[in-house]
């Protein structure tokens, strides 16, 4: 099995329920060392991203590209042109068939994550989404399968998520708070453990 | 959360359409992608001056545009930078044709949205600047962090800019002026309330009876340290204590000063800032010899202040006593 | 109680020194008594405009003193009308030889105390006229009670008046359009939080998170109902019917509308407010010709706002537009 | 015995430490139907008078009229006109004498309490001082002496102040609230009462 088109959009309406439903987490974690708007945000964006899905392009590389259009146009603040990158990159490096096999998966994961990288510039450690992103990448073998994999990585992202708690924040807003960020767990690696926890479920079957 | 609202999520186009409603003579305002503008933009041979971020510090942006300040905002959602699109629509809007100076508050979110909006202007052959206000002495400005963030020192990059623009001052020159303006400011503020999200539906952070937040965003992140209330003199001194100690402000020079309430504290205790403020400064030899106080870079309904000061040469003296036509700031016409 | 001051029986008189420190070319204060006056008081020929009442409610009435606007103001301690011998030193300070006009709010202290004020002025030969605004339509205007209250109004009475003074209009005469002003306008208000008194040390009043108090008073006296939240569509036509219902003001006519935050308003919701009156009176066929929109007449910290619309002709917009230059309301120069 | 300078001054002595010591409970009273500031406007008024002892002039007429000069000037809100109106009469119907005797009394607190209904045009049962004050003067009667006298006029006043608990108020801020002031006992009928009250307590003697 693989990932379609059809798996793609189901992750889509899955990430739409999934920030839709955790808004108020996102924002209460966002209050404590940020401005209390991820959650907003990130429904925002994805809520936007859904009401997309009958113009979306059929092929899956564009398709991405359109999410990340939506994204960059709807969600703002940091996370927008992080996420916005993410779809981007990840779009840019997708094979040109009908569904993609575990390695298309994370070599699209590997750009997007890349990217989200190279426009924060943050690195592991530094309290951001990357440090749930960085080890779930590190996860992915692709030799395992799709489904396999992404459950890797998901429980990966989780354990990176849940390690920002007693780290100083060096990147984004939280950075302000200096020694204050410690015991606190970073609403975008939330959003990040999130997005790859929605495709592990989705892409169960792949 | 009680607010003067209907839905959480109209609140910012709402409330600009009231501010395109109430000064019709000033701005325009764009809804597709959001954006306000000067009602006679773009200037021919002027260069533009944009800037713009989260909604939620009102009247900064939307209330600076006009004749000798901004040519066009860009508000984002509450406490959200805007989109690249709705920065590169008002800058292109803005651009008659000299280029356009992009004046940007350093948070990461503002950063890489007006970054990426460079590059769409870029590719349609619109020259832009960038520079970026980082004002705030609450936070430390080391490698480790995001550096500081940029407040009150917006209000006057956007005054003294709009007004050298206004002359015809070409781009790279106006870039090279905002950045001394940046320069020669420092910022400090802190809270007595927090301020409330409408999305998020209650207070971003919960101060005791008698707990003030130092070192206060202006987007309700909490700042360098939380303590006991104090006096207004005492306040005062801490902040200006901690501003002078990162801003070179001799004895015998002048500076222009903002005494910034964040909307919800009254006018009545601004003054009496005011008071203290120029006391404290005088003891030191510092003239004030331009002054705001009022209510120009906010934080939603959060009690609390903000001081700024530019340590200001002739030129930006001189700059900002020039006209200034817009919503939230005005004299001269 | 939380608040950037010194102490509680300071407040008015540091406040009033910030005033005068930061605005040095509008304004001096006198302490011994205490009222601001125009810099350039008296202004021989002219008709001096005063008016006066307790502090708490700024930028009025200090931050009207100025070109085009107010000779001299009178703030009293906090909610409590300013004494006779202030009045009476500001009224002569303010007298041109043309007389002057006293512009007083309809409570009881300021009426008894601007009474005892004039009777002082006439033993000098001083010629005053006292009109009354009264234009607040929570309260009923029975034979039972002390009368409307006067509110919003009283900025437009003296934004117009001032300018029809500075115009050289006679002392009778000037008194009698004030009085239109008053009887062509009408104002409702509404409060989301109470104030607090700082020399009371805690709220006036307390309302739960899903209250508010409709027809709330500038003083934090009570209003005609406290009830639900609404939200801020229901709140405008409440306030805008209560208006109409007491004010002719037929569709194709003009108004003057100011939407006036109580101070712990951010300006944000004050647009938004904005949009919604200029709507509903669009659907009525009334035009707004002319707009305040911020922190006019406050009332403390208070979270809250008012709606004060003027029945305008030819003559009260085009005394609107004539220039004023005051620490508070500033245009055409 | 009669009421001569020093008990005066006693009196005068005591008022400031009354309404010092009542300042909390004047402003919770008017917090409920007012504006929060009739403690502060009674203190700061009668701690001036009390600051200006030293120099009030000898006879008790002049003395009188220099207390209403300095309430007038200090006080403001309504009550400042009031109070100065109730002292400015009274001085001006004083005996010149050492001394006054209850006649001199009761002419002095008539012309006092006609002078406050003359500028506020309140009458009884409008919920105001006036409804403290009016009581009291009919209560007293100057063939029982100054103590007596005074002692049934306190009472008088005290029962007049708490009967305009169910009133609706008519004059001054709280006819704002119209039924809404039913309930609550006026903030300016008690510090009548106060008034009267410290007299009674001073003159015991005289
Ligand atoms: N430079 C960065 N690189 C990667 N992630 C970042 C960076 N800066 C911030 N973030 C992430 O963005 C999250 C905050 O997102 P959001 O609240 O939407 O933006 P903002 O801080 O502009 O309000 C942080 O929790 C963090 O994970
Ligand atoms: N017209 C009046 N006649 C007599 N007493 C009055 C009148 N108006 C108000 N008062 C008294 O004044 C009191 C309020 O005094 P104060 O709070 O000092 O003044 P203000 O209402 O101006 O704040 C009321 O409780 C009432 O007893
Ligand atoms: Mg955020
Ligand atoms: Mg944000
Ligand atoms: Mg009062
Ligand atoms: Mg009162």
């Amino acid at each position: 099995m693989a990932v379609d088109r059809a798996s793609v959009i189901a992750w889509l309406n899955e990430l739409a329920r999934v920030y839709s439903a955790n808004c108020g987490l996102l924002t209460e974690l966002d209050s404590a060392i940020g401005d209390a708007d991820h959650g907003a945000s990130m429904e925002r964006g994805f809520l936007a991203v859904q009401a997309d899905i009958p113009k979306l392009p059929e092929a899956i590389g564009p398709l991405f590209k359109a999410v990340a259009a939506t994204l960059i146009r709807t969600v703002g603040g940091a996370s927008g042109p992080l996420y916005g990158t993410f779809f981007l990159r990840a779009g840019a490096v997708c094979p040109d068939k009908p569904a993609l096999d575990a390695h298309d998966v994370l070599a699209l994961f590997r750009a997007g994550v890349e990217g989200i990288v190279a426009r924060g510039k943050a690195s592991p450690g530094d309290k951001t989404m990357v440090d749930a992103l960085t080890p779930a990448l590190a996860a992915m073998n692709p030799e395992a399968g799709v489904a396999a994999m992404l459950e890797a990585a998901a429980e990966a992202a989780a354990a990176g998520m849940k390690a920002t708690i007693p780290l100083v924040a060096r990147k984004g807003r939280a950075s302000y708070l200096g020694p204050r960020s410690v015991g606190h767990q970073d609403p975008g690696a939330t959003s990040a453990w999130m997005l790859i926890r929605a495709a592990a479920d989705q892409w169960r079957a792949a | 959360m009680k607010k003067l609202i209907n839905n959480p999520q109209d609140v910012v186009r709402e409330s600009l359409e009231g501010l395109a409603l109430a000064h019709p003579d000033l701005v325009r305002v764009s809804f597709n992608p959001v954006y306000v503008v000067r009602r006679d933009a773009p200037v021919r041979g002027k260069v533009g001056v944009v800037s713009g971020g989260g909604s939620g510090h009102e009247p900064m942006h939307g209330g600076y545009v006009g004749r000798g300040m901004l040519d066009a905002a860009v508000p984002g959602a509450v406490f959200t930078s805007p989109t690249p699109d709705q920065i590169e629509a008002a800058t292109r809007d803005a651009d008659g044709g000299a280029g356009v100076l992009h004046i940007i508050k350093n948070y990461t979110g503002d950063i890489l949205n007006f970054e990426m909006a460079a590059e769409l202007c870029q590719m349609q052959g619109i020259d832009t600047e960038a520079v970026v206000i980082n004002d705030d002495v609450a936070v430390e400005n080391s490698l480790y962090t995001a550096g500081r963030r940029g407040v009150g020192a917006t209000v006057l990059a956007e005054k003294i800019c709009g007004a050298a623009a206004e002359r015809g001052m070409p781009l790279k020159e106006l870039a090279a002026l905002c950045r001394r303006v940046n320069e020669n400011s420092r910022s400090m503020g802190m809270a007595l309330t927090s301020c409330t999200v409408p999305a998020a539906g209650k207070p971003t952070f919960t101060l005791g009876d008698d707990e003030m937040e130092m070192g206060i965003g202006i987007h309700g992140e909490p700042g360098r340290e939380r303590m006991p209330v104090e006096g207004a003199r005492e306040i005062v001194a801490r902040m200006t204590e901690a501003i002078l100690a990162d801003l070179r402000l001799p004895s015998g020079h002048s500076a222009i000063a903002v005494v910034n309430g964040l909307g919800g504290t009254p006018l009545l205790e601004l003054y009496l800032l005011y008071r203290e403020l120029q006391r404290l400064l005088e003891a030191r030899g510092v003239v004030i010899a331009r002054r705001l106080v009022g209510n120009y870079i906010t934080s939603l309904e959060m009690a609390g202040c903000s001081i700024t000061l530019l340590h200001a040469d002739e030129e930006a003296l001189d700059l900002w006593d020039d006209p200034v036509v817009t919503p939230g700031l005005r004299w001269g016409a």
